[in-house]
């Protein structure tokens, strides 16, 4: 007999799934992020114009040879919009990894050792907390230059503090749960358990919450790029809107479709955050009165 | 004459992607100022029965057919304001306790008095107060709890609360689900002697919920044994006592410890494997089948029905015909 | 512990916070690549200028006396001159905050109370169509980036049907006063104040109605329903005011953000606020008005999360103000 | 009895929890979880620790089994002080515990076979797959788990209360323990099934000359496991002897009173209980714990703490004026 069938894990994949699946939005919200994610990975081998060619005509309103028309610098503003997805999806992954990180170390360790730990980690979460990240990655932007890593790492390591408070809270709650305390009884590491049976068992809501990151992630650079501290050398969504916007009382289109690839992407993984966390908590599920 | 008629009764929850059976085809009455205890273990449906009596189920749950008749009324046919003119002013129920089954944000004397006025729209502020401070004392609680949250009680004085709260507009029928789940012994006890009293001294009718066989007998004068959402006992609590019939009840006393008779030898009782793996699915057979010591190929193919084998005292067993 | 005790603690812990940004603001100078003295006077500050700045911060002194002559400056109301708006930063933020308020006061009731509204309606009728229909609308709202959706409405309302302003506070050629320059001021401000008020709106909402939704299935809602009383009375004295903690916790935190949260917005508008101060700050690298920013900033959101705080424990009798630990 | 015999022995056992308060102020109350204790459990023996939710019954369980540090006091373990000791690993596998609640005693994301086997992994006793397998089987019909190669399959949101239950003493089993601590191990279970898990644990306690703790509410389980009983209130230990002893006359009156509030299947009158209120953990120091809800209680419980006396053979108790 095999003891190890993943039929049980299949199982509750599957179990998942269907439940997951009667959320229509989030439904919607994951298959437009897969095409999305598809078009990040193969947009250089696209049939589209190269994005930084200037040879075409300035303003020119969409047209069936250019879908999005094109901007002041006669740049075409469909393909400058399929390339921006690299950036945004970058900024966005990137910077929800860094926090997700850091919020699932740090809120681990304090949940599960307590003490001195849990002290200082918890009063850095609440300072971070009130840190508010955008003025703060202005500001570092602005001294130190805005290179899509910094960004990045800005970004992720200013939010993490959302991640962490989940994290500590169930790993406070876990951390009572009889089988957590076998394991101490059974003398198994500190390491262990935190890593084996602690982190894996509290991390259900921290991916809904690290999905939501994405997307605000992706609003953050949007909004820094306005301002024009975006990574110079990349095409962003955010640039794009900001150069649009001196022309949209002629040229309406080259701020209005990199705005509504924003919109898209950010809607998809916030619905697939929101029904994620909707299957994940019971309490919001369908139930009675 | 009977004051409560529950008449073939079942309900049905579905979840996201099946059917649970929780009440099949339940039938009992109950008299003027008697107990009737109901005992089941978890997932009997012993608390899904009384949700259909208070017509509070959940909106997932359907009633798939049956009667509740009170005063010549099918109380599952009635309209919502019909309703609740009889929810607590007749019938009222000692809900679960919880630390959440009062408002935890409202004062205790103004939740008592939201729904003392529900029943008496005319009441004045005074003479409520008067009533809900009357209702507390015989409840063993002292008056000053008007002016304190849930939050601020002890487990067994919440539970007091609910019995005040239950008695506030002088029912006909209470029902108490599990009133002393979660009380250690001694508040165990104590509430349930309170409850006894209260019932003697005020007189209404009380349908007592509980997994506990001990608590059951000591305080009940009839008991219904429910088991996977049927009825397969009832009985005088005496007869049931002096001759359990159904394979389960008789599992359940005999598995009763009795404090200060240590037996030398192990208890044998009937124990089979737990039957959290079988499958119900599309079993016709007794609900007890899986479990049961003296199952036969009948016992698999047949439910037996509820049947009298002695004065008031029915069985759902084929052993007894 | 007594309320006062709590307070007291709570007062404490408020200025340690502003401390802490303080010497992160301190440490972001003071470790940048280059010379602190240049980024503490801005990129258009002269030679004589950034050396008078040296001076008085004492930049050429060891660390620690440097953060001590920052927090003292700082705290007697000093955040730097910008050389840009030749004006001390603080007097040219103080210029702007009414401005600003404007704006983002007016939002943010609006959106809390149509956020709330919307809630209410959808939880009550949780899971049916128009529940499901609105949710989701309010997460592609939600997803809208707001200097993006005031374009699309300067689009529409503006160019395409020339109906409203889209910049400024003032016509400047009217040159109104008295009534009629309020009356300016209004219809200049409706397109920004919908902006950020339709931005705000679905995270009233969203958090409204999943606080709503929960609470509904609580143990005592089904107390109450067994005892007879009907949907809409208990929806009105026990659900709403057990669920509207946290959409008013959202709502507190969010006026911490009263002073800034709004720039990008005023950005689009031309509306002359702390928006176009930044925007000004950014182009021209002027340190010390984007640290200035950054520093109000902070410090309302450190009283926001003190008044939250407090607000807390005045709203739910199950909040002790004591701190135990084992 | 000789020392040598004793498996595991407490010396005072103390477990304060503080509550600081204010801030100018830094005034420090305590929780007294446990309070004083010394028990004392025999190599084979079976014995039990009786208390209501609140007496610190379980407290005093995690500290037996090191999953607490004690505020102060000793934990001797076959004769050696365990407390900062380095023989912890081996204290670990000589010592399991059972838990109260079945349903969170097990890592939900691995099956049965992964969560009982755990120990002989943590602890290197298995090298081959095929030797943990085989083990596991052993260990599940030992508990009367059938099929077992089903119910290692398994994962235990799958199981029952009463197969979760036996799957955990199959665990603790796994290391081969002397002491096997089980705390409330029936409270979570159905009527039914209850019977069966206490079953399982006495014939394994004779079978295998185990030394067993059972931590508990009910007397009735302490009455039909174990020959020796602790009644425990608010931190202290009140009475202690032979099971038998203090069911036929007990001497506290918290014990009677326990006694009393037991209710069977033999229908009596429920009359008054000699106890009043309900375990609140204010008492001033100095004074009788028991005396706030005991009917006897007087002048001098409420300035004397009384201490635990052997008044009859092996039957201590600690009350001024126990009942004879």
């Amino acid at each position: 007999m095999k003891v190890h069938e993943n039929k049980n894990l299949l199982e509750s994949v599957r179990d998942f799934w269907n439940k997951y699946k009667k959320n229509k939005g989030g439904v919607i919200g994951l298959y437009s992020l897969l095409i999305i994610l598809l078009v990040a990975v193969v947009v250089p081998f696209l049939p589209i114009y190269d994005p930084n060619s200037i040879q075409f005509g300035s303003f020119m309103p969409p047209s069936l040879a250019h879908l999005f028309g094109t901007d002041e610098l006669g740049r075409d503003v469909l393909s400058r919009v399929l390339w921006g997805t690299r950036t945004s999806l970058s900024v966005g992954f990137g910077a929800a990894l860094v926090s997700s990180l850091a919020g699932i170390i740090l809120g681990s360790i304090a949940g599960y050792f307590g003490g001195l730990f849990d002290e200082v980690i918890s009063r850095i979460t609440e300072i971070f907390l009130m840190i508010p990240a955008f003025f703060l990655i202005l500001l570092i932007a602005s001294i130190y230059g805005s290179s899509i890593y910094y960004v990045i790492l800005v970004i992720g390591l200013t939010t993490w503090p959302s991640t962490a408070r989940i994290i500590r809270a169930q790993t406070l709650s876990l951390k009572e749960r009889e089988f957590i305390y076998a394991q101490k009884v059974i003398g198994s590491s500190a390491s262990r358990v935190l890593f084996i049976h602690l982190i894996p068992n509290a991390i259900q809501p921290v991916i809904a919450n690290s999905i939501l990151q994405v997307a605000s992630a992706i609003l953050l650079e949007a909004g820094l790029s306005f301002l024009g501290l975006g990574d110079p050398n990349l095409i962003s969504w955010g640039k794009m809107i900001y150069n649009g916007s001196i022309y949209i009382f002629s040229s309406w289109w080259i701020a209005f479709f990199p705005g509504l690839a924003i919109v898209i992407t950010v809607a998809s993984l916030n619905m697939i955050g929101d029904a994620l966390a909707t299957v994940l908590n019971p309490r919001l599920e369908e139930r009675g009165a | 004459m009977s004051l409560l008629e529950v008449c073939k009764v079942s309900v049905e929850y579905k979840t996201w992607n099946s059917k649970i059976e929780a009440l099949n085809d339940v039938s009992f009455s109950l008299s003027h100022n008697e107990i009737l205890g109901i005992l089941g273990e978890s997932g009997s449906g012993k608390s899904t029965l009384a949700l259909t009596i208070m017509k509070a189920l959940p909106k997932n749950a359907k009633v798939r057919n049956g009667k509740i008749i009170y005063k010549d009324k099918d109380l599952l046919n009635l309209s919502e304001s019909m309703l609740n003119s009889i929810r607590w002013k007749e019938i009222s129920i000692v809900p679960q306790n919880s630390m959440n089954s009062l408002s935890p944000v409202h004062k205790i004397g103004d939740q008592l008095y939201d729904i003392l006025k529900l029943h008496n729209p005319s009441i004045e502020k005074k003479e409520a107060l008067e009533i809900i401070k009357e209702k507390l004392t015989i409840s063993n609680l002292g008056e000053n709890i008007v002016d304190k949250y849930p939050h601020q009680l002890s487990g067994g004085m919440r539970q007091r609360v609910l019995i005040a709260t239950s008695l506030l507009c002088e029912p006909k029928i209470i029902l108490a689900d599990e009133p002393t789940t979660g009380l250690d012994v001694v508040t165990q006890y104590q509430i349930l002697k309170e409850l006894k009293e209260l019932q003697d001294k005020i007189k209404f009718s009380m349908i007592i919920i509980s997994h506990d066989i001990s608590v059951i007998v000591n305080i009940s004068q009839r008991v219904l044994v429910m088991y996977n959402g049927q009825v397969v006992e009832e009985g005088k609590t005496q007869s049931i006592l002096e001759e359990p019939m159904h394979p389960y009840t008789k599992a359940l006393f005999e598995v009763q410890l009795m404090v200060g008779r240590i037996k030398k030898e192990d208890l044998k009782i009937v124990e089979k494997q737990d039957n959290k793996i079988q499958n119900f699915e599309n079993f016709s057979g007794c609900v007890f089948y899986f479990r049961c010591p003296f199952a036969t190929q009948r016992c698999k193919n047949e439910n037996p029905r509820l049947t009298k084998v002695k004065n008031e005292h029915s069985v759902a067993c084929f052993l007894y015909g | 512990m007594g309320w006062k005790e709590y307070l007291l603690r709570r007062i404490i812990q408020l200025f340690f916070i502003v401390f802490i940004v303080l010497i992160l603001n301190f440490l972001i100078i003071n470790l940048a690549p280059g010379d602190p003295a240049s980024i503490m006077a801005g990129e258009l500050a002269t030679k004589e200028y950034i050396e008078a700045v040296r001076q008085k911060w004492g930049l050429n002194k060891p660390i620690y006396e440097r953060l001590i002559s920052y927090v003292s400056n700082v705290v007697h109301g000093d955040f730097g001159y910008s050389f840009t708006y030749s004006q001390s930063v603080l007097s040219l933020i103080a210029e702007r905050i009414p401005i600003t308020l404007m704006l983002t006061l007016t939002s943010s009731i609006l959106a809390f109370v149509i956020g709330l509204l919307l809630a209410v309606r959808s939880a009550q009728n949780a899971f049916s169509k128009e529940d499901i229909i609105v949710s989701n609308a309010m997460l592609v709202l939600y997803s809208v980036p707001s200097f993006w959706l005031g374009l699309v409405l300067i689009g529409v309302f503006g160019v395409g049907l020339r109906l409203l302003p889209t910049s400024g506070m003032t016509d400047v050629r009217a040159a109104n006063t008295g009534l009629l320059l309020a009356i300016d001021i209004l219809i200049h401000s409706i397109l920004p104040i919908s902006t950020l008020t339709a931005i705000q709106i679905p995270v009233y909402y969203k958090i409204a109605r999943n606080s709503i939704v929960e609470q509904s299935s609580e143990d005592y809602a089904l107390t109450f329903t067994m005892a007879g009383m009907n949907r809409s009375d208990l929806f009105r004295k026990y659900i709403l005011r057990n669920s509207l903690l946290p959409p008013v916790t959202v709502f507190a935190l969010h006026l911490g953000y009263i002073l800034s949260g709004a720039v990008l917005v005023e950005i689009v508008f031309g509306w002359p606020g702390m928006g176009r101060l930044l925007l000004g700050a950014v182009y021209s690298r002027d340190y010390p008005l984007i640290m200035g920013i950054y520093l109000i900033t902070s410090i309302t959101v450190a009283f926001a999360n003190f008044f939250v705080d407090i607000l807390y424990v005045l709203l739910d009798p199950r909040v002790k103000y004591t701190n135990e630990s084992s | 009895m000789t020392l040598n015999n004793t498996i595991i022995e407490t010396l005072d056992l103390k477990k304060w929890y503080t509550i600081s308060r204010g801030i100018i102020r830094r005034q420090k109350s305590y929780v007294k979880a446990v309070d004083g204790v010394s028990i004392r459990i025999e190599k084979g023996e079976a014995v039990s620790l009786v208390g209501e939710s609140g007496s610190g019954k379980t407290t005093l369980g995690k500290l037996l089994l090191l999953l607490e540090e004690p505020t102060d006091g000793k934990i001797l373990f076959e004769g050696n002080n365990i407390i900062h000791n380095n023989r912890k690993k081996e204290f670990r596998r000589k010592v399991q515990m059972i838990f109260q609640n079945p349903y969170t005693s097990f890592d939900p994301r691995l099956n049965m076979f992964e969560n009982i086997t755990e120990p002989l992994v943590v602890h290197n006793l298995v090298n081959s797959y095929k030797e943990r397998f085989s083990i596991a089987i052993n260990l599940l019909s030992k508990v009367g788990l059938n099929p077992p190669e089903v119910i290692l399959s398994k994962y235990p949101h799958q199981l029952s209360g009463g197969q979760l239950q036996r799957a955990s003493i199959a665990r603790a089993l796994s290391l081969n323990p002397e002491l096997l601590v089980a705390d409330e191990p029936t409270s979570m279970l159905d009527a039914s099934l209850r019977i069966g898990v206490l079953n399982t644990l006495k014939s394994l306690q004779k079978e295998m000359k185990l030394s067993v703790l059972l931590i508990t509410h009910d007397l009735a389980a302490a009455s039909y496991l174990t020959s020796r009983v602790y009644v425990m209130y608010l931190g202290k230990i009140v009475e202690c002897g032979d099971t038998q002893d203090i069911i036929d006359h007990p001497l506290h009156p918290y014990t009677i009173a326990l006694m009393d509030a037991v209710l069977t299947t033999k229908i009596r009158n429920l009359g008054e209980l000699k106890i009043k209120g309900e375990l609140t953990p204010n008492y001033k120091d100095n004074v009788c714990r028991f005396s706030s809800r005991c009917p006897y209680a007087n002048e001098k419980c409420l300035t004397q703490e009384p201490k635990l006396v052997e008044l009859e053979k092996g039957h201590f108790v600690a009350c001024h004026y126990p009942s004879y």
